[in-house]
């Protein structure tokens, strides 16, 4: 089965993020003031293979420590899983 | 099955960008009428882009011989011989187009662009220079597609490793709506190495390398010669993604081959894609090629053969090969992780053919293909010029010289360019010596004492006001550059940017400018080798300023005799080599105090222009000189300011010594500000004044002292006495951004 | 000696590495990221670029390729590793060195020289210069700004681990003129082991006159004399 | 009120992906053969003041049209929408 997964990868809070700071006086200047604060992370959409969505979440997850974040500053979660294709690889 | 066409309508011509009569002559040249891909095939190889049938009967005024040259105009870029058997290989292109719609990618992919084609030839890239001209800076468009564009070049070549040592930077009006993005690359590769783009061998086998090819960037070609319009907007899928690793990937292994004889030939993508470099290559080497469109790898599902011919997905590259090679070739690209497909052979008959698998979709002589696109001469007789603006009613400011100095060396053409380049990677390589902010830059040839001194240059305002003179003087002034460094100039790479060249006017300026880059380059002994013509630059009926960009490459034979800009020692003497005259045609002066571009430009005698190069470059060989700088925009005064930033040291001049006592003082901007051409500003050791009046004498050049070196303010006594560091904080702050 | 000299795909330090090296007179072996082999190598450079592109993030690659798994071995041994640019931030991916390096917090790429001072003379890297000698040295990169929790900061602190801080070029601190935001100015750290060092600047285009400094020239002497006890004669040391 | 509200910023499809690229081959070399693509995309997370939901939705769909997304080669969509907090500004 393949399914398709998505993965969101952030600062951790006590790390400074300059990019959101940036974006978040970038609109201010357009006019929104009633923007409190902006945090810029990453947002990944994985096609994986696998049995199932339990096996298909282990897998993304042991991803996500090995290499989609650095364990010292991100932190990541799995956003959604969704069956894409039924048929066997 | 492949659609045959009942005469094409006059939207599937518009679609591919043929006029009627082009099409007329396509059906009569192939006897039948086309089907809809080969169409669209000709329609990208026909387009102004592609086939330069407006300038290439211009193109021929250019002088491209000389003693040094290796390639001339032709190839993917042009070759000198540098000695020490090797080669220096460079190109100028524009990026224009897609860097108005994306200026992040579009200035990316023209970076990747043009370091495809220098490593094409088999040269390491070793240089990168970017040419660049947007609309006012207050304004926020203009600002975001400034930082966009530096944020890209930056962010193509500091990642590919191949540093930006120089380039130029302009603000005008006339860039509001289509801005000017134009890359220069300079490689070095061993003469026995150069490689050529020249198929031959019926029966070899073409590789396609490189990226999979998706749907990006179709009809990029026939895009970049049509006039933008509001339908641009629908067509933005043509702006490409770059991406520098896999063009670093790619770069490494072609070097790798670069005089392999299993490599009969390369050829990078680049404009048109498949469709252009498969037609190329086949034609300059005399034979045909029969490509199979269901041999190349997909990014995407579902694409037809007109996508895949016509993408122009980046980072991809054609190697031709004998059938028995091609695994081993192969294995190269491998070892970088570069997946390659065989998608064409070479036929012995010069036609271009297309399959999709077994099925023939495209079958065309590559002579119409290639060459037969009906070159279009002048639109109209020679319009008269409409006369110069007139100054006499506009108000001159109450500016004292020194409130002059300040505003100009304080405003955006004349600031420091630090913001920008401190984004580039000017040093990876280890061999830029001279960095930018000076002239021209100096970048040493590794395993010689040979240093390359390179330049980009061309001032739109002259230009502008006539278009042969203008293009004289971007020529000269680019030489200039090459010689403060100590550096012989060697060869003249080009990019023409102009209007939509439909236009009587617009074509004439084209004629004129080619005709003085021709004039100027002959009168200095100097070939054009490569170059390139962008038009079109042109958005509802709003044309820009003719403008022509002159990348220069000069030798200096030991790099440890350059000069540099930047005045050295207290109490060296300062002088001025060339003219002193108050023109301030066309002038920054001009531009900020007036707000016009009006008059005569600067006068250019060019045979003084050679006496005052020939100077120049004796004085420095010989050792008599501690630092040369070329007088460019802001005249004598801000060519003084400059070199007193650049060496962080102060200046003395005399008003006597300028020639105009009275004058100066009563507020003659322009024996200060005015742009006289010819000149450099000098610094020496009072022991050298002697045997550089003699020299001077002997060249008959006029050379003046003007003052000394010294302190920390720069003073023209009487009417500028500034401290340095307030002259420092306003040129630093040229560019940023104010809240 | 010899110094190894890691090259990843998109690495492109390499040569710029070597051609100190061999100015320094000694000899450089070039190791392709798909091998194990160190070739016997006495100080393994892992070099500026972007390794495997770095899109991700710099470095987090890069630490997965086979020659780093054998550059690991040898730096658990005490073996001299020495990341420049990417390569800091590749050993910072690989645990190697605490912290991570973020982007720069102009956001924009900086290309330019800056001034180092030397915090600890403790390393085979710094053993020939003297604790607060300053060094000119030029950075280039993106994502330069180091940044690690307090905890770890203190430890490099207390344990003397940080090799060099940007200062202004009359020794004051860095303040504004700090080329990325670095937490504590930091340039560059040492491993607990003081055989690992990763800094931003690149030491290897400080080599020379020519091209505007050769301070850089003293890190490269300072290994070969901690390797031989003696530094072999620089080419050119008499000029 | 103040709401935290998700942003998803991706490129469009038809545009080329060099970061999911990477990202894939890495984790191929990783060994998780499974993974058929990757794309790689901004995840911002911003704190917004507003009078109710539809508002806030409102104005960060302008946010995104004027700075968030590069309308030329990305797409955006708001993830989630919630409340953080009653009081009023
Ligand atoms: N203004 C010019 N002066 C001299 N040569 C030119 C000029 N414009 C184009 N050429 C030459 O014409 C050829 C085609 O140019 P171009 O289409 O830009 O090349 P490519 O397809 O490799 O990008 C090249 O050899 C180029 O050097
Ligand atoms: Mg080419």
């Amino acid at each position: 089965m393949t399914f398709s997964v998505e993965v969101v990868v952030a600062l951790k809070p006590v790390v400074n993020d300059p990019q959101g700071l940036v974006v978040r006086d970038g609109l201010h200047r357009l006019g929104f003031s009633g923007v409190r604060s902006v945090r810029v992370g990453k947002h990944l959409e994985l096609e994986v293979e696998g049995d199932d969505e339990e096996a298909v979440r282990a897998q993304v997850e042991a991803m996500c420590e090995q290499l989609l974040r650095n364990t010292v500053i991100e932190d990541s979660r799995i956003a959604s899983v969704r069956v894409l294709s039924d048929a066997a690889a | 099955m492949t659609v045959q066409l009942a005469g094409a309508s006059d939207a599937d011509l518009a679609e591919v960008a043929l006029t009627r009569s082009e099409y007329e002559h396509l059906v009569e040249g192939l006897g039948r009428e086309p089907n809809r891909l080969e169409l669209g095939i000709v329609g990208a190889l026909w387009s102004e882009h592609c086939s330069y049938k407006t300038s290439k009967p211009l193109l021929g005024m250019l002088p491209t011989r000389g003693p040094r040259v290796l390639q001339g105009p032709g190839e993917n870029a042009g070759a000198v011989d540098i000695g020490h058997g090797l080669a220096c290989v460079f190109k100028i292109e524009s990026h224009n187009h897609p860097s108005a719609i994306e200026p992040y990618q579009g200035a990316a992919t023209g970076v990747g662009g043009i370091l495809r084609d220098i490593f094409t030839m088999g040269a390491r890239p070793i240089a990168l220079l970017d040419s660049l001209r947007f609309g006012p800076l207050d304004e926020p468009r203009q600002r975001h597609l400034f930082d966009g564009v530096v944020a890209g070049i930056g962010g193509y070549g500091n990642c590919i490793g191949v540093p930006t040592v120089g380039g130029e930077l302009y603000f005008d009006e006339s860039y509001r709506i289509n801005c000017l993005v134009n890359a220069m690359c300079v490689g070095i590769v061993e003469q026995g190495r150069l490689t050529r783009a020249t198929a031959s061998g019926p029966g070899n086998l073409v590789l396609l390398v490189g990226a999979d090819t998706g749907r990006d960037g179709i009809h990029g070609a026939s895009f970049a010669s049509v006039v933008l319009d509001a339908e641009s907007a629908a067509r933005r899928p043509a702006v490409q993604v770059g991406n520098p690793f896999l063009e670093k990937c790619l770069m490494e292994a072609c070097l790798e081959l670069a005089g392999d004889p299993r490599v009969i030939a390369m050829q990078d993508l680049g404009a048109a894609g498949l469709c252009g470099s498969t037609a190329e290559l086949a034609h300059r080497g005399g034979c045909g090629i029969e490509i199979d469109v269901a041999r190349a790898s997909r990014r995407e599902t579902g694409m037809t053969p007109y996508e895949v011919m016509l993408s122009e997905s980046q980072e991809r590259m054609l190697i031709v090969a004998k059938p028995a090679d091609v695994r081993s070739l192969q294995e190269v690209f491998e070892r970088w992780d570069l997946h390659s497909d065989v998608v064409a052979v070479i036929l012995p008959d010069q036609r271009f053919v297309v399959r999709d698998g077994a099925e023939p979709v495209c079958d065309l002589p590559l002579d119409l293909l290639v060459d037969g696109a009906p070159s279009r001469g002048a639109p109209g007789p020679r319009p008269l010029r409409a006369v110069a603006e007139d100054m006499a009613g506009i108000a001159t400011p109450s500016w004292t010289p020194e409130e002059a100095l300040l505003r100009l060396i304080g405003s955006p053409n004349l600031g420091s360019r630090a913001s920008v380049y401190r984004r580039y990677d000017h040093q990876v390589g280890d061999a830029t010596v001279i960095l930018p902010g000076g002239d021209a830059a100096l970048v040493r040839v590794d395993g010689t004492a040979l240093g390359l001194a390179i330049a980009t240059d061309g001032n739109s305002r002259y230009t502008a006001l006539d278009a042969r003179h203008g293009a004289m003087i971007a020529v000269c002034e680019a030489a200039r550059n090459v010689v403060a460094t100590g550096a012989k100039p060697a060869a003249v790479t080009n990019c023409l940017n102009f209007a939509n060249p439909e236009h009587a006017d617009v074509w004439w300026d084209l004629h004129d400018a080619i005709a003085g880059i021709a004039a100027a380059c002959t009168a200095l002994e100097i070939p054009v080798v490569s170059g390139n013509v962008s038009l079109y630059n042109d958005t509802g009926g709003t044309g820009i300023d003719p403008t022509v960009v002159i990348g220069m490459v000069g030798v200096l034979d030991d790099v440890s005799r350059r000069c540099t800009a930047g005045f050295r020692d207290e109490g060296d003497l300062v002088g001025l080599v060339g003219p002193v005259d108050a023109e301030l045609g066309g002038s920054e002066y001009q531009r900020l105090a007036h707000g016009v571009n009006a008059g005569p430009p600067p006068h250019l005698d060019i045979d003084l222009e050679r006496r005052v190069q020939g100077f120049v470059l004796e004085a420095i060989e010989s050792g008599l000189l501690h630092s040369a700088h070329d007088c460019a925009e802001g005249g004598i005064a801000i060519a003084i300011a400059e070199s007193c930033l650049l060496g962080d040291i102060g200046a003395w001049i005399g008003v006597d010594e300028l020639g105009t006592g009275e004058g100066l003082i009563n507020g003659s901007a322009g024996i200060l500000f005015g742009e006289s051409q010819s000149r450099f500003v000098i610094s020496f050791a009072r022991e050298a004044l002697v045997r550089l009046h003699e020299l001077a004498g002997r060249h008959s050049v006029p050379f003046r002292d003007l003052g000394s070196v010294g302190g920390e303010r720069v003073c023209v006594s009487g009417c500028i006495d500034v401290s340095l560091a307030d002259v420092r904080q306003v040129h630093r702050g040229a560019l940023i951004e104010r809240e | 000696m010899r110094f190894g000299i890691a090259v990843f795909p998109g690495t492109w330090s390499d040569r710029d590495c070597r051609h100190a090296v061999e100015l320094a007179g000694h000899e450089a072996v070039m190791l392709w990221h798909k091998d194990r082999d160190l070739q016997g190598s006495d100080c393994v450079i892992l070099p500026g670029g972007f390794a495997y592109g770095d899109y991700l993030r710099a470095g987090a690659v890069a630490r997965f390729a086979p020659l780093m798994e054998s550059v690991a071995a040898f730096a658990n041994n005490g073996g001299l590793v020495w990341g420049i640019c990417n390569g800091f931030q590749i050993l910072c991916e690989a645990h190697l060195l605490p912290g991570a390096l973020t982007r720069n917090s102009s956001l924009e790429f900086r290309c330019m020289p800056t001034w180092l001072r030397v915090e600890t003379v403790d390393s085979a890297f710094t053993a020939g210069c003297a604790r607060g000698d300053l060094l000119q040295v030029p950075v280039s990169h993106g994502e330069g700004r180091y940044v690690a929790d307090e905890e770890t900061l203190a430890m490099l602190e207390r344990e003397e681990r940080v090799a060099f801080r940007y200062v202004r070029r009359d020794g004051s601190s860095a303040g504004d003129e700090s080329p990325n935001g670095s937490m504590h100015d930091i340039a560059g750290v040492v491993n607990a082991r003081r055989n690992v060092l990763g800094m931003m600047p690149h030491p290897e285009r400080a080599c020379e006159q020519l091209l505007g400094s050769s301070d850089g020239m003293r890190l490269f002497e300072s290994v070969a004399t901690s390797v031989s006890g003696s530094g072999a004669m620089p080419v050119g040391a008499a000029l």
